[in-house]
């Protein structure tokens, strides 16, 4: 295992300690400090992947977030991670990773015929193939073009790391720490100020680390050292290694992920894998520098071909070289580093191809690396297949020869890292000296500073850092005091790189986006097709939409399209990036609330006790409601449940209806505040008493219904349904605030103050007078149907008792202090035991308010109005209410609108379900025969068998007719008679006994 | 010569002179002074009432004007999902009627949008929902459209990576729908832009409408950025500023305009072969053909012309998609956009006459109008051509909402954030 | 997107609830055309693409309806005021 | 009669089990139990007199915001315009106030945070700026944790908390915070 490739000294690597990796099953050796694209590279390997469409071999092309094609599986099992860039993948001891996106293996890619394939495979053909026979489509070419799609695999397994989330607050965000960003953080964090300073890297310093640069008397690595130092000892200022900022929001929202565990085999104990940072922020400092952007030629992909910046980055950062053999191919000055750091580190810079004329800068540096000088030429083609073995050069006269290289750095010139300035919709504007976009309006409190505004010198991006650290403090109240910009050596020539765009020989195929396998006959050919904006050149061919988000291609594609086109850039356009900057992890994004946590669970005060009971729960929204509470020997839930019923029929029991919506009303007008809000009257209640009553939308369909009960003169105590209490509380607030603000009247939600136990049946009454304190009267005459009263039981607790029934027997509803309410539905157990009592659940209560007909979640569905559910007289004709005058709509008085009614099988041992609909007997289902559907559907042991709930046309005038109740998604097909909602003691007279 | 129909043989054909014979997919035409109509909003329905306005109706002599590129509003941009699982009388027939001309489609327009019909899978998570869910699944069979309801063990089979052990909303079942699938978008955009240019149909582009000369209560024609062009007709296809476009016709909308974000992810082997939606968060997903997982979840909830949301509801999509699945905690997600609806105030749509003569509405699609795209197209083209509603579009009035004849599939009521 | 709430100070969006539209009125029911007043009242909508009047709940806040005035291309915020303010001044306005 | 009836907490069993940490804890996690607890909302037109009796009453003066001020066992705080929640650590009886008040001494529970990293672990849950330069002892949020409707206050410079939620929601509640303070050195024990 030697790092062939590795230089013997340099590079900010701990080369004391040597760590073990694998690469497709293969053992190497690397540094702490190495990426695995490094350390890959200082083992002398360079085919690292395979692209997405050809399956064309691939090396590492740049040392970023930006790579199109250095993408690996790490790790394996169900912690796999699909695509990973190997030049961002920080390398740990025993490291996996695995060439994805081949078969059956990454030097003998059998997908590679596609290659072969590719003069069909163009921009867009499948838009022109693939459509005979039309049944084929499904079955043969997508599945083929799935498989053959897609880069890397899923493990398919739950990811078994955890992520959290953090908001944090600043006064300045700094966003990357090349020296402008350290310099707006050094200005900013001095003032006082608070400040978070975001890295992606895991080293601090951007280019300071890859060039060789002075900064006073320091190298500048040593510089950003330092000043990263001075940073962490200033107690406002918060250092974020490995931590993109991702996305841009409204109002100074930002989100950044922080890899907190990802440079590790697995994350420590009780550590997350990453944290999604909101920062929300005051000012920021945007400080993203530029990437190199490369030069098409036939071949541009071979591994060895790489951006010229990220040679040197290889070289200074890593100890690595990239190559031995150079070819230079550059159209700007900035390769004169290249040029000279290469040489510096040993390697042979064989020749330097300028594509402009003679330039001073590249001239000097090539004679002095000894390399041979083209002026005014081109790479007309690298070969090499798997990795690297020359290329041919024309130069400006036509002539050309072929020169043997492993390594070809190539720089094209510099675009900002402007996708944060546009994240909030605004455009970036080009720049013609420049030859680069550069941020438009940025977003409210948004500097950018440094190469990300186009300052490209090293002293600029100092100067600018400090100034848009120091403003970025002033604008939140700091002083900043004065700084000294430290000096710099001396800055490269020309580094803009204003074309040529590609090189001029068209031979074999010159990548423009590399990952999505876009060329640059595609972009003519989207020209052709007349695909000319930007936006349909992205769209038809794909070209920046991979990984990489064409970090590295967008610009070329929109400036070749301009070329071809015979249009300027700035009119050619360039598309939008979005959110988020570099991808992310949905883990991340979702944070800890997954599996039983995914949403809070609330718990009634019976909760604990049921429990323990056996019971078996059911999700209601958020609550955890008892569904039933199975006995020895039952044998599903409708066993138990039929039980249930019986026990409450014939003598008693007991349920939690502590989940129901309850609010405290006070105030003066309270009760003409209720007039309005339900549709029939509350202000002529009788205190003590309780009353039912529904409410309406604005748009005339009923909303919510419960009881309210007047507890004094100014004081009401309203029940909602457990799904609408917070709409109704809502609701209620939105009439006060907004529609009547004049009325005195006040709400507070007390659904958690009370739990508040149903307890029903013919017995009931004994047993609340077992739990009443003396001097209660619990008999008919004392606390009559629909009476309510405040008292105290079991000696001493505060209570509210209300005579309501939503079962039909006697019944009352006891509500005390939360705090007793697992004591009180164990009191009642016990007071109950001598008449028989149980405790029963939702399944049993929904048996008994259908068993009597009363509206529920089904039939209040969003879509019945008062009069559908049979309670059109409840209407107040005397007053204003929400949702009375759209109540009087054409549609709303139709004669055919289903409306309410009862059924049972005419055979009576028939099961019914809710969901199916009604179809005239004797007719073949259709639409034009659809009549109207069963809502609720439950065995009524009262009756020995199905009943059900449904809204009919003209329901209610056909009484005892039969129809079918068609249900064809279960098989079903019963015929029901339609009969009277209410199946248990229609008189009422059980619950006013 | 040129290269006009499309197929294998032509691209081989092609390959062999290196596609130097292709022709633009579609002319870039400048406006000429009048049309008898002109349609405004180079969308997927704007495209597609061209089409069967010269394909079915005989009409040729149309423009469709779009104020950007064509394609660039929400037909590129929504999650390719297309179906006919509806529940009101009022919606089923058409949505089946634009399912039937999905699955023509591509023989229709000589062009391949991949109409994939790998179903469409609701899951519920209660007894209430699955009851829910059948009354839909019956109402769809009633009318002819195919549904059923899947159990437990149905489901672990076709997903099996949902959470089923440990969820806090357990999976109960769901209901199907086979014949729904996804589309490739752009290509519904492109494929019925280049058959409608092919019949003559002007399609311009860059053209933005600013304003409508109406005289007597008549249409006469538009203003637009490329200056006045005369019509007989006109029909407004311009999802998501339809109130803004119908204000310059003195019109006010029972629509209100919001953002719906979607998501993709890094590209992936393939891990979903169904449309799955999340009964209990907010969150539904496919896989496209390139591999990318792509997935939304509910509008960000205010009225928005921006075409971007904010990161509650990133957060809260993603949410929805762990609790789901687990096993995606590991992908990326890649890019991030939105796209403005029009949110109607029932949640259904407008294909309708409107007060000014000659002036037709195609309008309030909300998150659902790609699937409506090939129907809407043809009703909007009936419309037009015939002067009266298409028959599977007869409940879609502007007068629905006087009446009390809404069609509110969400039982929302009048608040176009929640449908 | 964060909203300044009068009484708690700026929030992130995902603690309010949004209604809409708030430059409609509730019309008089007992007017004769009450009816159609209603219908425009429930239902339609300028959707200006601008500043946009709404209302917002502060509902995992404070409770306060909000009256919010926001650019709806940009999103941002011009102004927030109690809707109880303003609608009490509307009212003493329409006095 | 029936037995008299034992009140029990809404953490009773079945929340996270007691979290110890190694060293020193990053903070600690305490119900605060018997909190007697009054949501207090100023009828109309007698704002003044509601003030002028906390005065009377307590010593007081009502916060115009989101505040507390306490004084003895009892505090005011903040809860909206026109509304407080009345707080006391003592049997106190609110209702004679001239407001409408509603008993929530059962409808909402308490935890008390205290220590260096309580702010941190906070801030996972959170989202309103707690850092000592815009949040202090007396300042109250009434905001959410991850959903979960709240009010805070921060009591002192320790710093220490105390954190209300709906009682049907505190054993979600206290998991969570347990859940983001276990990497934070978290103490967690029930009272009693
Ligand atoms: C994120 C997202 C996901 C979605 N997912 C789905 C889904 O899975 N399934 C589904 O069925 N639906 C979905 N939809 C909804 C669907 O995309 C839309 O309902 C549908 O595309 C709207 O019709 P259209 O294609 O004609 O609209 P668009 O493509 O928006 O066309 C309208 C055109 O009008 C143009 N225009 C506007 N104003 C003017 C003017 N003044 N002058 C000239 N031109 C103008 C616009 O530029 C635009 O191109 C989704 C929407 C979004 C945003
Ligand atoms: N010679 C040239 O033409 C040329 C061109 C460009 C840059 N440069 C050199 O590069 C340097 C420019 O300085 P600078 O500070 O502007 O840029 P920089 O490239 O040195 O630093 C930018 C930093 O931002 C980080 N970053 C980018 N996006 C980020 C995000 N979203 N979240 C978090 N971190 C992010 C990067 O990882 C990097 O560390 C100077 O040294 C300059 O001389 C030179
Ligand atoms: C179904 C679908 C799949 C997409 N897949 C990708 C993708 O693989 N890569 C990508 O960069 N964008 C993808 N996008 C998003 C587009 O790049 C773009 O964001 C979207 O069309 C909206 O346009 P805008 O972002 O320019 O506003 C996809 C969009 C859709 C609708
Ligand atoms: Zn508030």
């Amino acid at each position: 295992m030697s790092q062939s490739n590795r230089l013997a000294a340099g590079g900010l690597i701990d080369r004391a300690s040597s760590i073990g990796f694998t690469f497709d099953g293969r053992r190497y050796a690397g540094h702490p400090g190495d990426t695995l694209a490094s350390a890959l590279l200082a083992n002398g390997v360079k085919l690292v992947g395979r692209s997405f469409k050809y399956h064309r071999p691939r090396g590492v092309l740049t040392a970023g977030s930006e790579e199109p094609n250095a993408l690996v599986e790490l790790r394996s099992g169900a912690r796999r991670e699909p695509n990973a860039k190997a030049t961002v993948a920080e390398l740990y001891d025993g490291l996996e990773a695995t060439s994805q996106n081949r078969w059956p293996s990454l030097a003998f890619d059998l997908m590679a015929v596609n290659q072969l394939a590719s003069p069909v495979f163009v921009a867009g053909f499948y838009y022109k193939t693939f459509m005979w026979p039309a049944k084929f489509w499904e079955k043969l070419y997508e599945p083929m073009i799935r498989r053959a799609a897609g880069l890397g695999r899923l493990s398919g397994e739950a990811d078994p790391d955890s992520y959290e989330k953090i908001t944090a607050h600043c006064d300045v965000l700094v966003i990357g720490s090349g020296p402008a960003g350290l310099a707006a953080a050094l200005a900013a964090g001095r003032s006082g100020a608070r400040v978070i300073l975001a890295e992606e890297d895991f080293a601090l310093g951007g280019r300071l680390n890859s060039d060789r640069r002075l900064i006073g008397d320091k190298t500048s690595a040593a510089w950003a050292a330092e000043a990263v130092a001075e940073l962490e000892s200033l107690p406002e200022v918060t250092v974020l290694r490995r931590t993109p900022v991702v996305g841009v929001y409204d109002d100074g929202v930002y989100a950044a992920l922080e890899r907190v565990s990802d440079h590790m085999r697995e994350p420590g104990a009780h550590q997350p894998r990453q944290r999604l940072w909101r920062i929300v922020a005051k000012r920021s400092v945007l400080a993203a520098g530029a990437l190199e952007r490369p030069i098409p030629f036939g071949g541009n992909d071979t591994p060895g071909v790489m951006l010229a910046s990220a040679v040197r980055t290889y070289l200074n950062r890593f100890g690595v070289a990239p190559g031995k053999r150079a070819v230079v191919y550059a159209n700007n000055d900035d390769a004169a580093a290249t040029i000279a750091d290469l040489a510096a580190a040993g390697c042979e810079v064989v020749a330097v191809v300028d594509a402009r004329g003679d330039a001073p800068a590249l001239h000097a540096a090539a004679r002095a690396a000894r390399a041979s000088l083209v002026f005014g030429g081109a790479i007309a083609r690298a070969y090499g297949g798997r990795s690297l073995k020359g290329c041919e050069i024309v130069d400006g006269r036509g002539g050309g020869f072929k020169v043997a290289c492993d390594l070809i750095a190539v720089s094209g010139g510099w675009n900002p890292s402007i996708q944060l300035t546009t994240h909030l919709s605004a455009r970036p504007v080009w720049d013609d000296r420049l030859a680069a976009f550069l941020p438009g309006a940025r977003p409210v409190g948004m500097e950018v500073a440094g190469a990300a505004e186009g300052a490209y010198g090293l002293g600029d991006a100092l100067a600018a850092g400090f100034r848009a650290g120091a403003a970025a403090a002033e604008a939140c109240g700091f002083a900043a005091g004065a700084v000294d910009v430290p000096a710099t050596d001396q800055e490269p020539g020309d580094t803009h790189g204003r074309g040529p765009w590609r090189s001029p020989v068209k031979r074999g195929k010159a990548f423009v986006d590399f990952q999505n396998d876009v060329t640059v006959s595609d972009v003519e050919l989207a020209a052709r097709e007349g695909f000319k904006s930007v936006e349909h050149l992205k769209r038809y061919t794909t070209l920046g939409m991979a990984t990489d988000q064409g970090r590295t291609s967008n610009v070329l594609g929109l400036a070749l399209m301009a070329e071809i086109t015979g249009r300027s850039i700035p009119e050619t356009g360039i598309t939008a990036a979005r959110a988020p900057f570099t991808p992310v992890a949905i883990g991340a994004l979702a944070g800890a609330h997954r599996h039983k946590e995914f949403r809070p669970t609330r718990l009634p005060p019976s909760h604990f006790w049921a429990e323990e009971q056996g019971a078996v729960f059911t999700e209601t929204g958020q609550w955890m409601r008892a569904a039933y509470f199975p006995r020895p020997g039952e044998k599903d839930w409708f066993e138990s449940a039929v039980r249930e019923v019986t026990t409450v029929r014939t003598a008693v029991g007991v349920y939690d209806a502590s989940t129901l919506g309850k609010i405290d009303i006070q105030g003066a007008d309270a009760g003409v505040f209720l007039d309005r809000v339900y549709v029939n009257a509350f202000s002529s209640l009788a205190v003590g008493k309780a009353r039912y009553g529904l409410m309406l939308r604005e748009d005339g369909v009923a909303m919510d219904d419960g009881t309210t009960t007047r507890l004094g003169e100014t004081h009401y105590y309203m029940t909602t349904t457990t799904a609408n209490a917070g709409g109704v509380m809502r609701h209620l607030e939105l009439c006060k605030q907004w529609l009547w603000p004049e009325l005195d009247v006040h709400f507070s939600s007390v659904t958690d103050q009370w739990a508040q136990y149903a307890i029903a049946g013919p017995r009931s009454r004994e047993v609340v007078a077992a739990l009443v304190d003396e001097g209660f009267d619990v008999s008919n005459e004392a606390l009559p149907y629909m009476g309510a009263r405040e008292l105290t039981v079991c000696g001493g607790v505060k209570a509210r008792l209300f005579r309501l029934s939503f079962s039909g027997e006697l019944a009352y509803e006891l509500a005390v202090p939360a705090r007793y309410g697992d004591a009180m539905i164990r009191a009642i157990i016990k007071a109950g035991e001598p008449f028989g009592i149980c405790p029963y659940g939702a399944e049993a209560l929904a048996i008994m308010r259908i068993e009597k007909g009363h509206a529920a979640g089904p039939e209040l569905n969003g879509n019945t109005t008062a009069a559908d559910l049979g309670m059109g007289k409840m209407l107040s004709k005397k007053k204003d209410f929400i949702g009375r005058t759209m109540s009087g709509r054409e549609a709303f008085l139709d004669p055919e609108r289903p409306s309410l009614v009862g059924f049972r099988p005419v055979d009576r041992s028939a099961r019914l379900r809710s969901g199916a609909h009604f179809v005239p007997r004797g007719e073949t289902p259709s639409a034009a025969n659809d009549q109207g559907y069963m809502t609720s559907t439950a065995y009524s042991p009262s009756n020995g068998h199905w009943i059900g709930l449904g809204f009919l046309a003209r329901g209610p005038e056909r009484m005892g007719e039969i129809v079918r109740a068609y249900d064809p998604v279960r098989g079903g097909d019963v015929e029901v008679e339609v009969v009277s909602p209410v199946f248990v003691d229609p008189e009422g007279a059980r619950l006013r006994g | 010569m040129s290269t006009d129909n499309y197929s294998i043989f032509s691209v081989l054909r092609e390959a062999l002179r290196g596609h130097t014979g292709w022709k633009p997919a579609w002319r870039d035409a400048a406006p000429k002074a009048a049309y008898d109509v002109v349609i405004v909003g180079g969308g997927g329905h704007g495209l597609a009432a061209a089409h069967y306005l010269a394909k079915e109706f005989g009409v040729t002599n149309v423009a469709v004007v779009e104020k950007g590129w064509i394609g660039g509003g929400n037909v590129g941009r929504n999650t390719t999902i297309i179906r006919s699982n509806y529940l009101l009388p009022g919606n089923i027939p058409f949505y089946e009627h634009s399912m039937k001309l999905w699955e023509g489609l591509e023989q229709d327009l000589n062009y391949n949008a991949m109409v994939s019909q790998r179903s469409v899978i609701n899951l519920f998570h209660s007894d209430g929902q699955r009851d829910a869910y059948a009354r839909r699944g019956n109402a769809m069979r009633l009318h002819g459209v195919d549904a059923d309801l899947l159990d437990v063990a149905e489901l672990k089979r076709i997903l099996p990576m949902l959470d089923y052990e440990n969820a806090r909303f357990p999976v109960k079942g769901a209901l199907r729908q086979k014949r729904g699938g996804t589309v490739r978008h752009d290509a519904v955009a492109w494929g019925y832009a280049r058959s409608a240019d092919g019949r003559g149909v002007d399609i311009i582009q860059n053209c933005e409408v600013t304003g409508f000369r109406i005289e007597g209560g008549r249409i006469l024609g538009l203003e637009t950025s490329r200056g006045f062009i005369g019509a007989k007709k006109v029909a407004l296809a311009c999802a998501g500023n339809s109130s803004r476009v119908a204000a310059m016709a003195g019109m006010r909308l029972p629509i209100e305009s919001h953002v719906l974000q979607a998501f993709v992810t890094e590209g992936v082997k393939p891990f979903i072969d169904t449309v799955c939606t999340f009964g209990a968060g907010h969150f539904y997903i496919s896989q496209s053909d390139k591999g990318g997982l792509v997935f939304g979840g509910d509008i960000d909830g205010y009225n928005s012309y921006a075409q971007r949301g904010n990161l509650p509801t990133v957060e809260d999509v993603c949410e929805g998609g762990m609790a789901l699945m687990p096993a995606i905690g590991r992908v990326r997600l890649l890019r991030s956009w939105g796209g403005i609806m029009d949110m109607s105030m029932d949640g259904s749509p407008i294909i309708d006459r409107t007060p000014v003569e000659g002036l037709y509405l195609n309008a309030g699609w909300c998150y659902g109008g790609f699937k409506a795209v090939p129907a809407a197209g043809h009703c909007l083209a009936h419309l037009i051509a015939r002067d009266e509603p298409h028959p599977v579009a007869a409940a879609y009035r502007l007068d629905r909402f006087a009446t009390g004849r809404t069609i509110d599939e969400k039982g929302m009521g009048a608040q176009p954030n929640l449908h | 997107m964060r909203i300044a709430c009068p009484f708690c100070g700026p929030r992130g969006v995902d603690e309010f609830a949004y209604l809409g539209d708030a430059t409609v009125k509730r019309p008089n029911a007992d007017a004769p055309d009450a009816l159609p007043a209603f219908v425009e009242y429930v239902y339609l909508r300028d959707n200006p693409a601008g500043l946009h009047r709404e209302l917002w709940q502060h509902a995992l806040g404070c409770q306060s309806w909000l009256v919010v005035t926001r650019n709806v291309r940009t999103h941002v915020i011009d102004q927030v005021e109690a809707a109880r303010d303003v609608a009490a001044a509307r009212s003493s306005e329409a006095e | 009669m029936a037995e008299t009836l034992v009140a029990r907490s809404a953490l009773r069993a079945h929340v996270a089990p007691p979290a110890a940490p190694a060293g020193a804890p990053g903070f600690t996690l305490r119900e605060v139990p018997d909190l007697t607890l009054a949501s207090v909302a100023a009828l109309k037109g007698r704002e003044a007199e509601l003030a002028e009796a906390v005065r009377a009453a307590y010593g007081l003066d009502l916060p115009q915001g989101p505040k507390r001020v306490a004084s003895g066992p009892v505090a005011f705080v903040g809860a909206g315009p026109g509304k407080w929640l009345a707080v006391s650590s003592a049997a106190t009886d609110f209702s004679a106030l001239p407001a409408a008040v509603a008993d929530q001494s059962d409808g909402r529970s308490a935890f008390r945070l205290a220590g260096p990293k309580a702010r941190e672990t906070l801030a996972t849950l959170i989202q309103v700026d707690l850092h000592p330069r815009a949040f202090g002892a007396g300042d109250v949020a009434l905001t959410h944790a991850a959903s979960i409707a709240v009010t805070l206050w921060q009591l002192d410079d320790e710093p220490s908390y105390e954190i209300l939620m709906f009682r049907t929601y505190a054993a979600t509640l206290w998991r969570w915070i347990v859940e983001a303070g276990r990497s934070r050195g978290v103490e967690a024990r029930l009272a009693g």
